[in-house]
């Protein structure tokens, strides 16, 4: 199975154990120690930590597409938003009665801007299970479209980054407009309960950031599963020569809708978890410089190497985090030092001082994990 | 022309240019030969500058010292170079191509030398392609009046003549014996062809594994020689 | 109790909301260095908490979570945008902090533990409305607005209100924009053309933010002046027309509570202090700062009256608080949240300050629930005790669960 | 109609006639007294005390109806006495007797009490203004004021308006008289004759006034003005469509003016400039600064600020080059996340450094208003120039990529800079003289954009989007596909915007580049042949 | 919409009705053939009425001027230039004018390409994997496992170009004439029913030449090859059949001996001395 492979391979062992240990770690602080206790990670904190896990999934699912596959995407933000919208609808819906004007059915901004019905594209989602479907389909049959009509045609490099971004600036105008029926500006917010637990109570939040870091682990072991598989290589080549891999009797098109639709999916589903976390979905979560935003921390992390991205995202919204209430008035001057500091001088990303240590310890990797060549060179 | 005394380099790692000397003697035409891999382009590259040397000298007309130019300075001391693999302008037209180089000569020359077009006469025709768009052979005739527009003094060709047309090869080969005979022009080629070689060139080199092996008049490269360092 | 008592301010210092948010940060930083050398309250210092949320709404919600449970702030001044406020509201309530909201908005809200010091429609827009009507007698309405929820909301209630006021239908054009919009050319051109009917027009202006400057631009440039049609905007203040060159603007209206050119000491003492406070002659003050030197008073004095930082408490004691505004009257906090505000029509003048050109007679209660909105029509908010409720149904006669109830119930 | 209104009618009537014909005078009521009717003028009698100011022919008159009109007619508050307020910014402000013009100098804001006035009495201020220039010296400003009074005619003011028709010698100004006068009979007193006389008139006053006769109960009338309308309607349609398509024009070039230095830095180098925004913003900075170092002259500011801008954005490109660029050859998605570091700090530093706040800077006399092709038409004079300029900006940079070396240098550096190197060509120079002109360029579009929108922080960030956009619709590397590109672009969603709103009209937009861009996967004007396609 | 029009043209046989996956028809004869082809670029004609056919098993040389239209005749043979007006027909099944290049490489024609296009980031070994005939469709390829029947074959190849020792590392860093042989050895993992060779020595010393012939000549007879040359030498020692293009047609055809003494190819191609 090609999903296996991964497992054996050291880094994505290593990757994992990490998590898993970060994981743990982070429920027995929360839940051991008291409160107030210097070591006790507070529900603030864990949110905090669930939502840069969500970015780290979006992250790797860019890097998929940009590191792997030359995608340079400036459109993933759609996908991440659409999978939240799946997910901010389903807690709308989750509501119930309870929302402000007591309407068993429309959500509040709804009775307040006069709708007289639920749109017919807000059925089912009441449905918990139907809900986390729409959160892989809609990113992935957006994906399948867009791509689909993409890559047939043969749009590549600067031009498709370019429609990408497209697509999300024309998703964020469509989601910014009442009439679409997605609160317009206001998104969607107020939620109480997801699958019955209240959403304001800390052991969601834990449960919340849990199944978050698993998503992650499943999204990067996908990942890497592709990448370590032929078809990863296959993407190597398309990224490098797309017109020879053609003659070689692979249909690059649909490689690279493949692996686009995966990415989207995985994106959709970074979405999904990230709008309980954080309470709110709304358009600009669809700007063209958001999906800017998740290719910088790609690339700060370092390129074709999915647990660069990892880093990167983790490292540079912590770096906001922090920033934004250490010297709120400056921490743009530091984020911007960071990213030109970074690129000038760590050419790799802050993966590649960890891989040049890696370089001199282990060598002469065989041809089955072989991959690695392509970030050696990317 | 050019003497190169001790020349090492280095791809990260890979030692590929052992103690490499050279010497290309002025209005003659050296060939380098070797088989493939051994490091004939990458001397070239480090004698254009285009690849960094760990050490040894290189020293040109006498007195200037190659390693301590910038790449640039050197084409405008006179050095021409039609690199392996023709390196064209893709995006650019035939014409535009060629002017690239007018900007190096001393003389604030405006126009391409008609003397070009003479000795390419499709280049003349193709004007106004762009370069990408041209076919192999043609390309690489571009390279090489590329390379004259500079009105060098030391030409060096990498491999001219290869998806070259058989008549036009000899045609090349012939150009660079009149600019030699005219001009006084040092070649410095890199060939495989034995026939060729033994046509054109007056001096030869031979490279193994980055060292130099055998060096000397044309006449002198035997079937010994070949047999050792050509053959797989 | 020992250790000063901190005070949160969440207004965004960089993005595009910064343009409008930094002074407010800046306000209530200054309001804090006052009470301060006036000794603090309950004989402790204020220490204000700034972090930014840059403009980004998840991110608001993020930080209010931050300053209520990492830096546990007794009381937050922040938000600017109905969204931001939305994004917040769950955390306030779920971890019961006390915000202050110093922005007109949409109303069609109540929260527990929000104060909405600035204006509800009822205190702009429908007075603003009236004038026009009344003073200039306008019969033609152009109702251009930003496409959120704050313009679609006071649209919708002036378009009930103006047609229960016998206004016809094809008398009421209204247009949406997106946000940041800087081509008017068209959309002023059908202005004009909707202007010429024969019947006196004006503009009704909920276009936010940056797209104002271009807006004026054009109107100024295509030769609409106030005289021909008249503009009346509601998210225009001092600190906007700052950056607009005013000379083809002069006369065109605003409607706040609050104008830099009251005439009255109070006022002309807050100006003082404030640029005294920035260090630069030229700067302006506006309703939102207005709106925050109100709330920060009333907190006092419940902080005073409470004689706690008690959240609780403090909401509590804060109903019914009055205290001076800077127009020469007073503001008292209702049982709904809201404060009573007078309400003001400005003209702009070439100088970049407003001309007062009518006022309310008396102060105006500010309205959670629209009586001009089907929905919410029947309901009020009352959070004195024993109703505690922010949407109670008159004809039901029950409340509508509310998100504060929600999060005690989950806590419980 | 009140006796107020019908006495004052008489007494404009007796009093103006001489006004018309001699300038003999004599100052009646003093300017005191007059001041001080307006000054405690009810609303009801506010117009009575303007109208006996006009009538009074006072010397100052005009100073004291313009200075109300303005807001700056103020009573000092302890002494009663009238002023004129000359400059108002600031805490305290400089006043001027108002009757004798006198210089008083500073006075605290505090101490002033302001006489206010509001659009309904501007209204007829206006129309007061109008009628005392009906009889100025110059002929156009005559017309002006004829102009003005379309629509504007009242009772008060028929009788010396159809007096003055019958004095008055040009022409045109008797015209735009005459329409003044007809509009007000067609809505007034239903005349049919009047209708005649607006049937050619674009004026959408005229149009208003045959709207509501068509509105009437009178068949005639109905059927006349009917008329009348048809013979416009032709035209105000050609009319339409021409300013639909100078709106997309213009905002077309806005387009093409914000890539264009894009499609040099990005286009041409292959740099992925996410401070592009940022460099637009310094050049309209630059702009600001200008007006501030020369007050009072904001049109010779705008002008110096088009060289300035452009040095001050080519200095911060050259920066940005040396300092992060020139390490980051070949490496795109590198400079993206470099630049956009570079864009962070930029916005920031003019935060801290300026303010968070938009900055005014004022449009020069001779660009505001419009060009009036006819009451219909008329085109903004800033959008104009704007057009004009970034028209010249277009033509002079493909100049100097066509006919200098530097255009063909930097073409090959970026095709393949080892061997461009090896060609002579000094690579290291190249750029930074490339990406100071792309910057440079920026700037001035920076310089223009000041005339038509904020000058702020987030300038910027309006446009780097759209600048992307346009580069790549119209083909990375070509210089006419971005001027083609983004007029287009311009155009297309000018055109949609009527019927779809500007909301939809953008997402129209989008959607149709993504869709073009599946027909021509190279923009519109690709670069062809075998290296295109690799 | 294409099985629309298609029904339309109820003259035909419809497209989806002849299976096209099924191996190439030689019973009547070529293996590819060529008819009429013209093909202009902006006005300038590259290919001007060709014909052309090879027949299965043949070893092909062509020869002819730079620009006489070779590699674009390639192009069209593989699907990457599409022809102004003629047909291209591969046995008698496949049209392969209505093919993209994936379906013409599937089909077995591979191709090595006049400037050598490896895959730099990738390794010389998964060069050759990638290059392997195998399932090439999305998902055999997403689950594929390295069989060691493959490695050997793989390894197999690596000995056949020297690559042996560079196996592991990327194959941009090769030499020259290394890539030459890199492609080569794809072309070999793919094991096409029709070879099409631009250009295979170029860059290579003679006795590399010599192998290089030895390795098509054996190819012959199994394998379809069609070899573009300019080096008179190596076309002179593999050559069975030779054809020489000028201006985009045949201006002859036969043996080497025959076409060398034409008086046209020495004046437009070989010159005096050749
Ligand atoms: N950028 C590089 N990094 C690492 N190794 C390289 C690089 N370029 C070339 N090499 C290696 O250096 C050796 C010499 O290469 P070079 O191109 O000089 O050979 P060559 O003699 O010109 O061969 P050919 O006749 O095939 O052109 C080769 O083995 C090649 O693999
Ligand atoms: N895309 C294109 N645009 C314009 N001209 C082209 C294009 N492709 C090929 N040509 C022209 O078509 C002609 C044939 O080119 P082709 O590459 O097929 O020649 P060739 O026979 O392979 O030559 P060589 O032996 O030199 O490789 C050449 O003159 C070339 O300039
Ligand atoms: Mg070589
Ligand atoms: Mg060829």
């Amino acid at each position: 199975m090609w999903l296996a492979r991964p497992l054996q391979e050291r880094s994505t062992q290593l990757f994992l154990g990490i998590l898993f240990l970060a994981l743990i770690a982070v429920t027995a602080l929360h839940l051991a120690l008291p409160e107030g206790h210097p070591l006790h990670v507070s529900a603030y904190t864990v949110t905090l930590l669930g939502k840069y896990l969500c970015y780290a999934l979006l992250a790797v699912a860019v890097d998929l597409v940009s590191g792997y596959l030359g995608i340079l995407s400036l459109g993933h933000g759609a996908f991440f938003a659409l999978g939240g919208y799946a997910m901010g609808m389903y807690l709308m819906r989750q509501i119930g009665d309870r929302g402000t004007y007591g309407d068993p059915v429309l959500p509040d901004f709804m009775v307040f801007l006069n709708w007289q019905e639920l749109p017919w594209y807000w059925y089912g989602f009441d449905m918990a299970w139907f809900a986390f479907a729409m959160v892989l389909l809609v990113p992935g049959a957006l994906a399948l479209v867009f791509g689909w009509l993409a890559f047939r045609s043969r749009v590549t490099g600067v031009y498709l980054s370019i429609i990408t971004q497209a697509l999300t600036f024309a998703l964020m105008l469509a989601f910014f407009r009442n009439e679409m029926g997605f609160g317009g500006n206001n998104g969607l917010t107020d939620f109480r309960e997801i699958l019955g637990f209240n959403l304001r109570s800390d052991a969601t939040r834990l449960g919340l950031f849990i199944a978050t870091g698993i998503a992650l682990a499943i999204g990067y072991v996908v990942c890497r599963g592709i990448v370590t598989s032929k078809l990863g290589r296959v993407s190597v080549a398309c990224r490098d020569a797309e017109a020879r891999t053609r003659f070689l009797g692979y249909r690059v098109e649909r490689v690279q809708l493949f692996v686009f639709v995966v990415s989207a999916m995985l994106a959709g589903v970074a979405g999904a978890l990230y709008v309980p976390q954080v309470g709110i979905i709304n358009p600009s979560e669809f700007s063209p410089i958001f999906s800017i935003e998740i290719v910088v921390w790609v690339a700060l992390g370092g390129r074709a190497t999915l647990y660069g991205a990892v880093i990167g995202a983790i490292l540079v919204n912590y770096a906001k985090t922090v920033f934004t209430g250490v010297m709120p008035d400056a921490w743009l001057f530091a984020l911007g030092a960071l990213f030109v500091l970074v690129t000038v001088f760590l050419p790799q990303g802050i993966a590649g001082l960890l891989r040049k240590r890696r370089k001199t310890t282990d060598d002469g990797s065989g041809p089955s994990d072989a991959p690695t060549t392509a970030e050696a060179t990317a | 022309m050019l003497q190169i005394e001790k020349l090492n380099q280095y791809y990260g790692e890979s030692h590929t240019l052992w103690d490499l000397d050279l010497d290309v003697p002025q209005g003659q035409c050296t060939c380098v030969m070797g088989r493939n891999g051994v490091g004939k382009t990458t001397l070239m590259k480090c004698i254009m500058g285009e690849e960094k040397v760990a050490d040894g000298s290189i020293r040109f007309a006498g007195d200037v010292e190659l390693t301590k130019q910038p790449l640039e300075q050197r084409a405008r001391l006179g050095i021409g170079y039609v690199p392996q693999g023709r390196q064209i302008f893709p995006l650019l037209t035939v014409e535009e191509n060629l002017r690239t180089g007018l900007a190096s000569r001393g003389d604030g020359l405006k126009t391409i030398p008609e003397r070009i077009y003479e000795l390419f006469p499709v280049l003349k025709e193709m004007k106004n392609r762009r370069g990408g768009d041209l076919s192999g052979g043609q390309q690489q005739q571009l390279a090489i009046g590329r390379a004259l527009v500079l009105e060098p003094r030391l030409l060096i060709l990498d491999e001219p003549g290869e998806g070259i047309q058989p008549n036009i090869v000899t045609q090349i080969g012939e150009v660079i014996r009149r600019l030699i005979a005219e001009d006084g022009l040092t070649v410095l080629l890199v060939e495989q062809k034995l026939p060729f070689a033994r046509k054109f060139a007056d001096r030869f080199a031979i490279i193994d594994r980055g060292r130099r092996m055998a060096e000397g008049e044309i006449s002198e490269l035997s079937d010994q020689l070949i047999r050792q360092y050509l053959t797989v | 109790q020992e250790g000063p008592i901190k005070v949160g301010v969440l207004h965004s210092l960089s993005g595009t909301m910064a343009i409008s948010e930094t002074a407010l940060k800046d306000t209530v930083e200054m309001l804090i260095q006052k009470q301060n050398a006036e000794g603090g309250l309950l004989g402790r210092q204020l220490e204000a908490v700034v972090v930014d949320p840059a403009s980004n709404w998840p991110l608001f919600a993020e930080k209010a979570r931050e300053l209520l449970a990492q830096e546990k702030v007794d009381v937050i001044f922040g938000n600017w945008t109905s969204v931001s406020r939305k994004s917040v509201l769950p955390v306030v309530e779920e971890l019961n902090g006390l915000l202050f909201y110093p922005v007109q908005y949409e109303g069609e809200e109540s929260s527990e533990n929000v104060f909405y010091t600035g204006a509800a429609p009822n205190q702009q827009a429908i007075p603003a409305v009236d004038y026009l009507m009344n003073s200039i007698g306008v019969e033609r309405w152009v109702l251009a607005g930003t496409d959120y929820v704050y313009p679609r909301t006071t649209n919708k209630i002036l378009e009930t209100y103006l047609m229960d006021q016998g206004v016809a239908k094809e008398d009421i054009m209204i247009n949406y924009t997106p946000f940041g919009h800087s081509d008017w050319q068209n959309i002023v051109s059908d202005i004009k053309r909707f202007g010429s009917a024969g019947k006196k027009t004006a503009v009704v202006s909920t276009i936010n933010g940056d797209a104002n400057v271009p807006f004026y631009r054009e109107l100024g440039n295509q030769g609409i002046s106030s005289t021909d049609i008249p503009v009346v905007a509601f998210s225009v203040g001092e600190q906007e027309l700052s950056g607009i060159d005013t000379g083809p603007l002069v006369g065109h209206l605003a409607a706040w509570n609050y104008f830099m050119s009251v005439d009255t000491d109070a006022n002309y003492d807050f100006i003082d202090q404030w640029i005294e406070y920035t260090g630069d002659e030229e700067a302006v003050t506006n309703d939102p700062m207005e709106a925050h030197y109100i709330g920060f008073n009333m907190w006092v004095e419940a902080v005073r009256k409470a004689e706690t930082t008690d959240v609780d408490a403090v909401k509590d004691a804060i109903i019914g608080v009055t205290v001076p505004n800077l127009t020469g009257g007073y503001a008292a906090m209702m049982p709904n949240h809201h404060i009573t505000k007078p309400v003001l029509i400005g003209e702009i003048q070439d100088n970049g300050q407003f001309a007062i050109v009518w006022q309310t007679p008396s102060t105006v209660a500010g309205d959670a629930w629209s009586d001009f909105l089907p929905g919410s029509r029947d309901l009020i908010a009352d959070w004195r005790a024993p109703m505690s409720c922010g949407n109670f149904n008159v004809k039901e006669g029950k409340c509508g669960a509310s998100a504060g109830e929600q999060a005690k119930a989950a806590a419980e | 109609m009140s006796i107020p209104r019908l006495l004052t009618m008489l007494l404009f009537v007796l009093l103006m006639a001489p006004v018309g014909t001699a300038m003999a005078q004599q100052d009646d009521g003093s300017g005191e007294k007059l001041l001080e009717q307006l000054a405690d003028a009810s609303p009801a009698s506010t117009e009575e005390a303007l109208q006996a100011i006009a009538a009074s022919g006072h010397e100052r008159a005009r100073a004291w109806l313009e200075a109300y009109g303005n807001n700056r007619l103020s009573r000092v508050k302890d002494t009663g006495e009238i002023v004129i307020v000359l400059n108002n910014r600031g805490r305290d402000w400089t006043v001027a007797d108002a009757v004798t013009g006198e210089n008083l100098g500073e006075m605290s804001r505090r101490d002033l009490d302001r006489i206010a006035i509001n659009n309904a009495v501007r209204r007829q201020l206006a129309g007061v203004l109008a009628m005392l220039d009906l009889y100025a010296e110059d002929p156009e400003v005559r017309e002006e004021a004829a102009r003005d009074l379309m629509g504007k005619v009242d009772e008060a003011v028929l009788d010396p308006l159809i007096g003055r028709l019958d004095e008055e010698p040009v022409a045109a100004v008797r015209n735009r008289l005459e329409q003044a006068v007809a509009i007000y009979r067609v809505e007034q007193e239903g005349s049919i004759e009047a209708v005649d006389v607006l049937a050619g008139s674009l004026h959408p006053r005229a149009r208003a006034a045959l709207n509501s006769a068509v509105a009437s109960e009178n068949p005639a009338l109905k059927a006349a003005a009917q008329k009348a309308l048809l013979s416009v309607e032709q035209k105000l349609k050609m009319n339409r469509a021409a300013e639909t398509l100078y709106f997309g024009l213009s905002l077309g070039s806005v387009l093409v003016l914000a890539a264009i230095g894009l499609a040099i830095t990005f286009g041409v180098m292959g740099v992925i400039n996410m401070a592009h925004g940022e460099l637009i913003m310094l050049g309209a900075y630059t702009t600001w600064g200008m007006q501030q170092l020369l007050p009072g002259q904001p049109g010779l500011a705008l002008i110096l600020s088009i060289p300035a801008g452009f040095l001050v954005a080519a200095l911060a490109g050259i920066a940005i080059e040396r300092s992060v660029i020139q390490f980051l050859k070949g490496r795109p998605l590198e400079t993206l996340l470099a630049t956009f570091g570079v864009s962070l700090i930029l916005q920031q530093l003019v935060r801290t450094v300026i303010s968070p706040l938009n900055r005014t800077v004022v449009t020069p006399e001779w660009m505001s208003g419009s060009l009036v092709i006819n009451d219909a038409l008329s085109l903004t004079l800033n959008r104009m120039y704007v057009l004009g300029f970034a028209l010249l900006v277009f033509a002079g940079l493909m100049l100097i990529m066509r006919r200098t070396r530097l255009g063909l240098e930097v073409r090959a550096v970026t095709q393949n800079r080892a061997m461009a190197r090896s060609m002579g060509i000094k690579a290291t120079r190249v750029d930074i003289m490339t990406f100071a002109l792309g910057s440079g360029v920026a700037g001035l579009a920076g310089v223009a954009l000041s005339q038509l929108t904020n000058v702020g922080p987030n300038l910027g960030q309006n446009y780097i989007i759209d600048s992307f956009m346009v580069v790549v619709f119209g083909g990375v590397g070509n210089l006419w596909g971005t001027l083609v590109a983004g007029l287009t672009l311009g155009t297309i969603n000018q055109l949609l915007e009527p019927w779809a709103g500007a909301v939809l009209a953008k997402i129209i937009v989008l959607v149709f580049i993504i869709l073009f861009i599946q027909k021509r996967p190279r923009g519109l004007f690709p670069q062809k042949g075998r290296a295109a396609e690799g | 919409m294409s099985i629309m029009t298609e029904l339309a043209n109820r003259d035909r046989v419809f497209n989806f009705l002849t299976p096209t996956d099924s191996p190439v028809d030689v019973r009547h004869g070529p293996i590819l053939y060529l008819e009429d082809v013209t093909v202009s670029f902006d006005g300038f004609r590259a290919i001007n009425d060709l014909n052309l056919t090879i027949d299965d098993g043949e070893l092909r040389c062509i020869i002819g001027p730079n620009g006489a239209g070779k590699t674009t005749m390639m192009d069209i043979i593989t699907g990457k230039t599409a022809p102004d007006t003629g047909s291209v027909w591969f046995g008698s099944r496949h049209n392969l004018l209505t093919m993209s290049e994936p379906e013409i490489a599937s089909l077995g024609i591979g191709r090595k390409f006049q400037k050598p296009s490896v895959f730099e980031a990738l390794t010389v070994f998964e060069n050759l994997e990638l290059a392997m005939a195998t399932d090439k469709r999305v998902f055999p390829t997403l689950t594929a496992t390295m069989k060691p029947e493959y490695r050997d074959r793989i390894g197999e190849v690596l000995e056949t170009i020297g690559l042996k020792d560079l196996m592991h590392r990327p194959a941009g860093i090769l030499s020259h004439g290394q890539k030459q042989w890199l492609e080569i050895g794809m072309l070999l993992m793919q094991r096409p029913r029709l070879l099409l060779v631009d250009e295979p020595v170029a860059g290579m010393t003679e006795q590399e030449m010599e192998r290089t012939a030895e390795l098509l000549t054996s190819l012959a007879g199994k394998q379809s090859v069609v070899v573009v040359e300019h080096d008179m030498g190596f076309v002179r020692s593999i050559a069975r059949k030779v054809t020489v293009l000028h201006q985009g047609s045949v201006l002859a055809e036969g043996t080497m001996d025959q076409v060398s003494n034409d008086p046209e190819v020495i004046k437009v191609y070989l010159g005096e001395e050749a």
